[in-house]
């Protein structure tokens, strides 16, 4: 499964960067890389099972109580 | 550019595909096991209770006059379908018991007809229905029946005219459209009647005669209907009843109604021929009572007289005939609102969803107890009027002289 | 200017059509009807207002600030420090709704189409041919949507007439039984999928006639009322008003019978609901593309396209352990997580530009580059 | 044209450069430096004809050494004072007897009537005006154009003491005649196609559309076959961007030699790694010509009858010549079964692919039964199995193509109904796949394109193993990538997939969905003839005659 992943972000590079580099985008290429850094981080955590926070449970969190409060007064559960 | 990518992309998902598994979802053709019908029924084996999950295989090479099996020297004796029991704690394992049994894969798709065997209508439904609604193969369009007896001896009958004893089964419930004791009767339709508080399920019976009896003719009967209290079933309607449900209910088709000879009592009846029919149910208060008002609006014409010299053209007759008529029809909705209100305590007719849409405020009051309390004593009002559009190829009945 | 191509006023209508109705269509009837009951068919007009108002707003920004996008503007109005932050949390929204539409889909297509297959391939797939799409740029999105319109469009108009023939039209009465509260609930989940037009704020400069892109998606936030809610109708009448389904309107589909020959067509409805999505998924895709690039100030929105699909393939599969969580999420937190983005913050952008007095000149009149051979 | 002509003569330089000192001596008019350039290619722009006869002569010996088929005549011109003079020709390109009637009799018999005076004064004015007996006649000065003139098969005269040669068009060699088409057959219209010999077909068009406006600009390309090419358009008709972007495609071509239209197709084409054509061919005139009439520019090629036609839109390849032949009705039912045969011929086999292994319940269960049957004891998968027959339909095809007709049609019946049908008995392949890929088949030949047929064939493979992997999601997603690409492709700046997008519903009507009534079709195709958009007036539908 690394190793599927570790192919597949190799051939997507492969694809994308040596134009960026001919090109001498530099602005473009930080982006790119930084970008990629993050999915490629976030796919290996989750292929090796490594936990990362869930961006969702903070919003839930978050918006939980104002949920309730509306749906309570609209439907009275 | 866009093209290199598509095609990169396709050999990565091949790659994909070859690295993280084989075929998923894929499954040859030739590798069903095509249901054409489902029989539940509810056994106690060891003292357990169990489902018993009865299918209908239909052997396509047997059935599939094709060259193909043709020229591989089918038996030709051999039944094309495969009736099969399994038993599971629960539907879904006693149908997934069934791979211990069969070489292929269960392909329910196709499936035609779920008979429900009277012991497990008895305690309740639920189970086949919630069993149907989820598994995402089934059709919504299946047909339901309850049988009286085991579900699997139903399959079991030899079948009829069609090869597969499902198929028969499915036909005749549309072709029973003609005689309008029996009726089509889908998964969905069943689901929403048992979802609503304002009516009870009812569903078509299909009855297994393995021997003959005093003229009764042997196999496949499908007739009358089962009526289910929340999801239990309490008791039968006879088939006239039944068809009293269908007058209200708006599903008689066709079917032929014999009525007395005007001015002649006797044994002999005139048959009428249904050709159309409608109803209105219309709830009102009056003084605090509620009252259901039945209207029903019959169109017919005259198939037989057994009476020498009748004259149906004659204005007097054709009025007399359809007094007869609307008093033969009323005879039979009364009769299935008797067993109902009486007998089953059990609102087939979907009263109660009339009230729910006319009189919301008072619905609420009577929703918990109207199985009980109040549908027993409603008081229903049944107008029936009947007319006879056709007297058929013929004037004067026939008359040996 | 980062993107060339310009889109007419009627693919952008089509654009934003496909932008709601992309999931609404598949997930909304069963929200509504949780809530409203018989009355589902009502609350897609209590989400229409929301819809428009979101319309209003932002448009009314994007004629404070033409030829300017939601993230330039942000960064005129607040200053570039906070501008940047609340860009970073637009185009955090932004990613990750999509991924939650991705996982939607996905889902979905594994319920009932194919329950044996691994879910990320569905997540991959639909992901690229979305990058494919935002690749090729606007112009090729417009245009696609316009394309699949009639198709996408014409399905979901048939299956209700398809299955006219087993609906009881008596199941929608009694109409408002326990009075509006509970429409209003049943309108809520659908109101944050009407306030994803706000992508409007991303689309407005790269009209052909930005003036009168408010008209067009308060036209499309019509049609999408009239659909959903003849959807509603068409879910509660055939299956009165308690459908305890997930995908009410597929099952619909299930129940089409047509002369023997035409059945279980949900296949082929889901197929033509795919292509629909894949153009939602596009839009919010590009959206956050063009947001990222303008935010960075690349020249080229095309080398993010990969990273953030990369992203959002990923985050489809970690936000949700199971699809019921995912739809306890879209039930209860999304209509009220979606309009913080879609109108809470730019009504308050509005609010302060108003007070501010900041405007934006017109831009200059740049010379259609697609004014080329034979577009017109 | 010039720019092109350097090239020629990269290979031959070489042998000649001794020759050309001699010229440098002669010419004192030209300073230039021999090119020192090895390949020198510019060399023979830069000198002009000796006046001396023997040099010249000695010149093309050198540059046409081991040409068996070049031949110099060396003549004396009749006149009182005799001068020495040849002709210079490729041997089997000109009518002989022409040259003999028209050149080499005038000159050396008839020149005694000329007055001498005028004679001496300018002998090649003299010639030209009053004793040549051609229609076609050029003065030369340059050794490129003399070079390029004899190898154009014109008959090229060079006198002694004068610095101009004469070019005289005698060409006629072996060709074939005006034939029916071969390839694009009607009922209805006319039988003539286009052959190999470029000005017939050009005569062909200019016999249809009798126009001053019909322009056929030449030009020459590849560096060795100087292939004649033209464009013929409708002047004030055609768009002048597109017109310009042609040129500009075209005068970027630096190629060894061009054979058949379809390098120049690969060459100037929008999209290189597309399975779907972008130009339109035909060999039919009457198709050119309406086409021409419709504001686009034909590019026809010497050495073939397949013509090219710019721009094309996707939709056009539903069309064939005939439909505008043929009554409307007709012609509008024909045209929706194409759309329906496009589909087919695409997506039949993976469809079915799709339907049997992930959707089955798709299938009305009499025939799910059926084909399960026909599938029982068949051993492979249906998505090989699809794969399979697909390529054994192809190989039929390709062997059935290149064959001689008469053992082609033998091969086609050996493979359809024997192979076929074994395949069958035997259980080797199910026979609903059978009918399945026949039917495909038929239904690629049924599209008037083949270009375009050839395109979906090839995308039917991809699209098998797609639906083979995913059912009719895969389907979908193919068809999804395959839809982003052709919205993005372009035919010389016209979006390919016009009028259905971007969508002006009303040509989306007439040009895909119907073939409206002549009398209705007042304008032209949008998109293309917009320059003038009106056809014919208003009001031409035939009216019972009012009394």
């Amino acid at each position: 499964m690394v190793l599927l992943l570790t192919v597949i972000f190799l051939a997507l590079i492969a694809l994308e960067v040596p134009k960026l580099v001919q090109g001498k985008m530099w602005r473009e290429l930080a982006v790119y890389s930084a970008l990629m850094f993050l999915g490629m981080f976030l796919s290996y955590a989750k292929v090796l099972r490594i936990k990362i926070p869930n961006p969702d449970e903070w919003i839930r969190h978050l918006y939980k109580p104002l949920s309730e409060a509306v749906f309570h007064y609209l439907t009275g559960k | 550019m866009v093209r290199r990518l598509v095609v990169i992309n396709m050999l990565i998902t091949l790659i994909i595909m070859s690295a993280v598994t084989g075929c998923w979802s894929r499954r040859e053709i030739e590798t069903l096991a095509i249901v054409s019908g489902v029989g539940v029924d509810l056994v106690e084996v060891d003292g357990k209770r169990m489902y018993r999950f009865t299918a209908q295989v239909v052997k396509p090479g047997q059935l599939a006059g094709g060259e193909a099996a043709g020229g591989r020297g089918g038996g030709g004796v051999q039944k094309p379908y495969l009736v099969s029991s399994t038993l599971g704690k629960t539907i879904w394992e006693a149908e997934r018991n069934f791979t211990t049994q069969t070489s292929r894969k269960m392909f329910l798709s196709h499936t035609e007809v779920v008979v429900i065997g009277e012991k497990l209508a008895r305690e309740g439904i639920q189970p086949v229905l919630e069993f149907i609604q989820r598994k995402h193969d089934f059709r919504e369009t299946t047909l339901l029946l309850v049988a009286m007896g085991p579900a699997d001896t139903t399959l079991m009958a030899a079948a009829g005219l069609e090869k597969v004893t499902a198929r028969d089964i499915s036909d005749m419930v549309v072709n029973t459209r003609r005689a309008s004791v029996s009726f089509p009767l889908v998964t969905r339709e069943a689901i929403s009647m048992l979802q609503s508080s304002g009516s009870q399920a009812i569903l078509p019976r299909v009855i297994h005669i393995p021997y003959g009896h005093k003229g009764v003719p042997t196999g496949l009967r499908l007739n009358g209907a089962a009526v289910f209290k929340k999801d239990k079933l309490v008791g039968w309607l006879t088939p006239e009843e039944t068809r009293g449900w269908m007058w209200v209910t708006k599903r008689v088709v066709s079917g032929v109604v014999p009525i007395p000879v005007p001015g002649k009592p006797g044994e002999n009846r005139i048959s009428t021929e249904i050709s159309r029919a409608t109803a209105s149910i219309t709830p009102s208060i009056k003084n605090g009572r509620l009252v259901i008002k039945v209207k029903i609006n019959e169109e017919g014409g005259v198939g037989e007289i057994p009476a020498p010299g009748l004259d149906p053209t004659e204005p007097e007759v054709v009025q007399q005939m359809e007094q007869f008529l609307a008093e033969a029809i009323r005879r039979e909705v009364l009769a299935a609102l008797r067993r109902a209100q009486e007998e089953y305590r059990s609102d087939i007719f979907g009263f109660g969803d009339t009230v729910h849409r006319a009189y919301p405020k008072v619905w609420k009051k009577m929703e918990k107890r109207w199985n009980e309390e109040f549908f027993p004593n409603l008081e229903v009002r049944v107008e029936v009027e009947a007319s006879i559009r056709r007297v058929g190829m013929s004037g004067k009945a026939l008359s040996p002289k | 200017m980062l993107e060339g191509g310009r889109i007419s006023n009627r693919q952008l209508i089509f654009l934003m059509l496909f932008t709601v109705l992309g999931t609404a269509n598949m997930f909304l009837p069963a929200l509504a009807a949780e809530h409203a009951k018989q009355d589902a068919w009502l609350s897609p007009f209590f989400s229409m207002l929301e819809g428009l108002w979101v319309v209003f707003i932002i448009t009314e920004l994007g004629r404070r600030f033409p030829g300017k996008t939601l993230i330039e503007y942000l960064r005129l109005i607040t200053g570039p420090v906070l501008g940047t932050g609340l860009g970073c949390l637009f185009i955090f929204w932004m990613i990750h709704t999509n991924a939650i539409i991705i996982r939607e889909f996905a889902e979905l297509i594994v319920t009932t189409m194919m329950p044996e297959t691994p879910i990320i391939i569905f997540l991959a797939t639909i992901t690229f041919t979305a990058a494919l799409l935002v690749r090729a740029g606007l112009e090729v999105m417009g245009r696609t949507a316009e394309f699949l319109s009639p198709i996408f469009l014409g399905t979901f108009v048939l299956i209700p007439l398809l299955v006219g023939e087993i609906m009881k039209p008596e199941n929608l009465l009694p109409i408002l039984e326990k009075g509006i509260k509970p429409v209003i609930a049943g309108g809520l989940a659908p109101g944050g999928w009407f306030g994803e037009v706000a992508l409007l704020g991303m689309l407005l400069p790269y009209l052909r006639e930005p003036h009168k892109g408010r008209q067009a998606v308060a036209l499309a936030v019509g049609v999408i009322t009239v659909n959903l809610s003849v959807t509603g109708f068409a879910v509660t009448a055939v299956f009165g008003p308690e459908p305890n389904l997930m995908f009410p309107f597929l099952t619909l589909a299930q129940n089409i019978r047509v002369a023997e020959f035409l059945e279980r067509i949900e296949s082929l409805i889901l197929v033509v609901w795919v292509a629909g999505v894949a153009v939602k998924i596009a839009v919010f895709y590009y959206a956050a593309v063009l947001a990222t690039a303008q935010l960075t100030g690349v020249k080229d929105y095309r080398c993010v396209v990969t990273p953030i699909g990369v992203i959002l393939t990923v985050l489809a599969i970690i936000i949700y352990d199971n699809i019921m969580e995912l739809v306890n999420f879209v039930a209860r937190i999304w209509p009220f997580y979606g309009p913080t983005f879609e109108w809470v913050i730019p009504a308050l952008l509005l609010v302060v530009a108003i007070v501010t007095r900041k405007k934006s000149p017109p831009p200059p009149e740049d010379p259609d580059p697609e004014r080329n051979v034979g577009t017109h | 044209m010039k720019k092109d002509g350097r090239l020629v003569f990269r290979k031959l330089v070489k042998p000649v450069k001794a020759a050309m000192k001699n010229v440098k001596k002669q010419n004192s008019r030209k300073k230039q430096e021999l090119n020192p350039d090895p390949t020198g290619i510019r060399t023979w722009e830069q000198y002009e004809l000796s006046a001396c006869l023997e040099d010249n002569l000695q010149n093309l010996r050198a540059v046409f050494r081991d040409a068996g088929d070049f031949f110099i005549r060396e003549f004396t011109i009749g006149t009182n004072e005799p001068v020495k003079a040849a002709v210079l020709f490729f041997e089997g390109l000109n009518d002989k007897k022409l040259v003999v009637d028209a050149i080499l009799k005038p000159l050396i018999l008839e020149m005694r009537e000329i007055p001498p005076e005028l004679w001496a004064k300018a002998p090649i004015r003299v010639i030209r005006e009053r004793i040549l007996c051609s229609t076609d006649l050029n003065e030369l000065t340059e050794w490129n154009q003399v070079i390029e003139r004899v190898l154009d098969a014109e008959v090229v005269l060079l006198v002694d003491g004068s610095p101009v040669a004469l070019a005289l068009g005698a060409k006629e060699w072996e060709a074939r005649g005006v034939m029916q088409p071969e390839n694009e057959a009607t009922v209805r219209g006319p039988r003539h196609s286009f052959n190999e010999t470029l000005r017939t077909n050009t005569a062909l068009l200019r016999r249809i559309i009798k126009s001053p406006l019909l322009k056929t600009e030449s030009l020459y390309i590849g560096r060795h076959t100087r292939t004649h090419v033209v464009l013929a358009y409708l002047e004030r008709l055609v768009d002048e961007d597109v017109l310009a972007e042609v040129h500009r495609r075209l005068s970027r071509i630096e190629i060894d030699g061009v054979l058949e239209s379809g390098y120049l197709e690969e060459l100037i084409e929008d999209n290189p790694y597309s399975p779907f054509p972008t130009m339109e061919i035909s060999e039919r005139p009457d198709k050119v010509a309406a086409a021409i009439l419709e504001g686009r520019i034909a590019i026809m090629t010497d050495g073939t009858p397949v013509t090219l036609i710019v721009p094309t839109l996707f939709v056009q390849f539903l069309e064939a010549s005939e439909d505008y032949y043929l009554r409307y009705p007709t012609s509008i039912i024909v045209r929706f079964l194409r759309l329906l045969v496009l589909n087919a011929a695409l997506l039949l086999p993976s469809l079915y692919v799709a339907v049997t292994t992930f959707h089955q319940e798709m299938i009305p269960t009499p025939l799910l039964i059926s084909i399960a049957g026909a599938r029982e004891g068949t051993p492979f998968p249906a998505l090989v199995e699809a794969l399979l027959m697909e390529l054994a339909f192809e190989t039929l095809r390709e062997a059935g193509l290149r064959l001689p007709r008469v053992v082609g049609q033998a091969v086609s019946i050996v493979g359809a109904l024997v192979i076929g049908e074994a395949a069958v008995r035997a259980g080797l392949v199910s026979s609903a796949m059978v009918i399945v890929v026949a039917f495909t088949g038929i239904a690629s030949f049924a599209l008037p394109s083949y270009t375009m047929a050839s395109g979906l064939r090839l995308l039917r493979f991809p699209m098998i193993i797609m639906a083979g992997f995913l059912g009719l999601y895969g389907i979908l997603l193919l068809s999804l990538w395959i839809l982003i690409h052709l919205m993005s492709m372009r035919s010389f700046g016209v979006p390919y997939l016009s009028p259905i997008s971007p969508s002006n519903y009303r040509e989306v009507i007439r040009m895909l969905l119907m073939r409206a009534p002549w009398w209705a079709q007042t304008e032209r195709p949008r998109v293309i003839g917009h320059q003038d958009s009106r056809r014919q007036v208003e009001g031409l539908k035939p009216r019972p005659p009012k009394r």
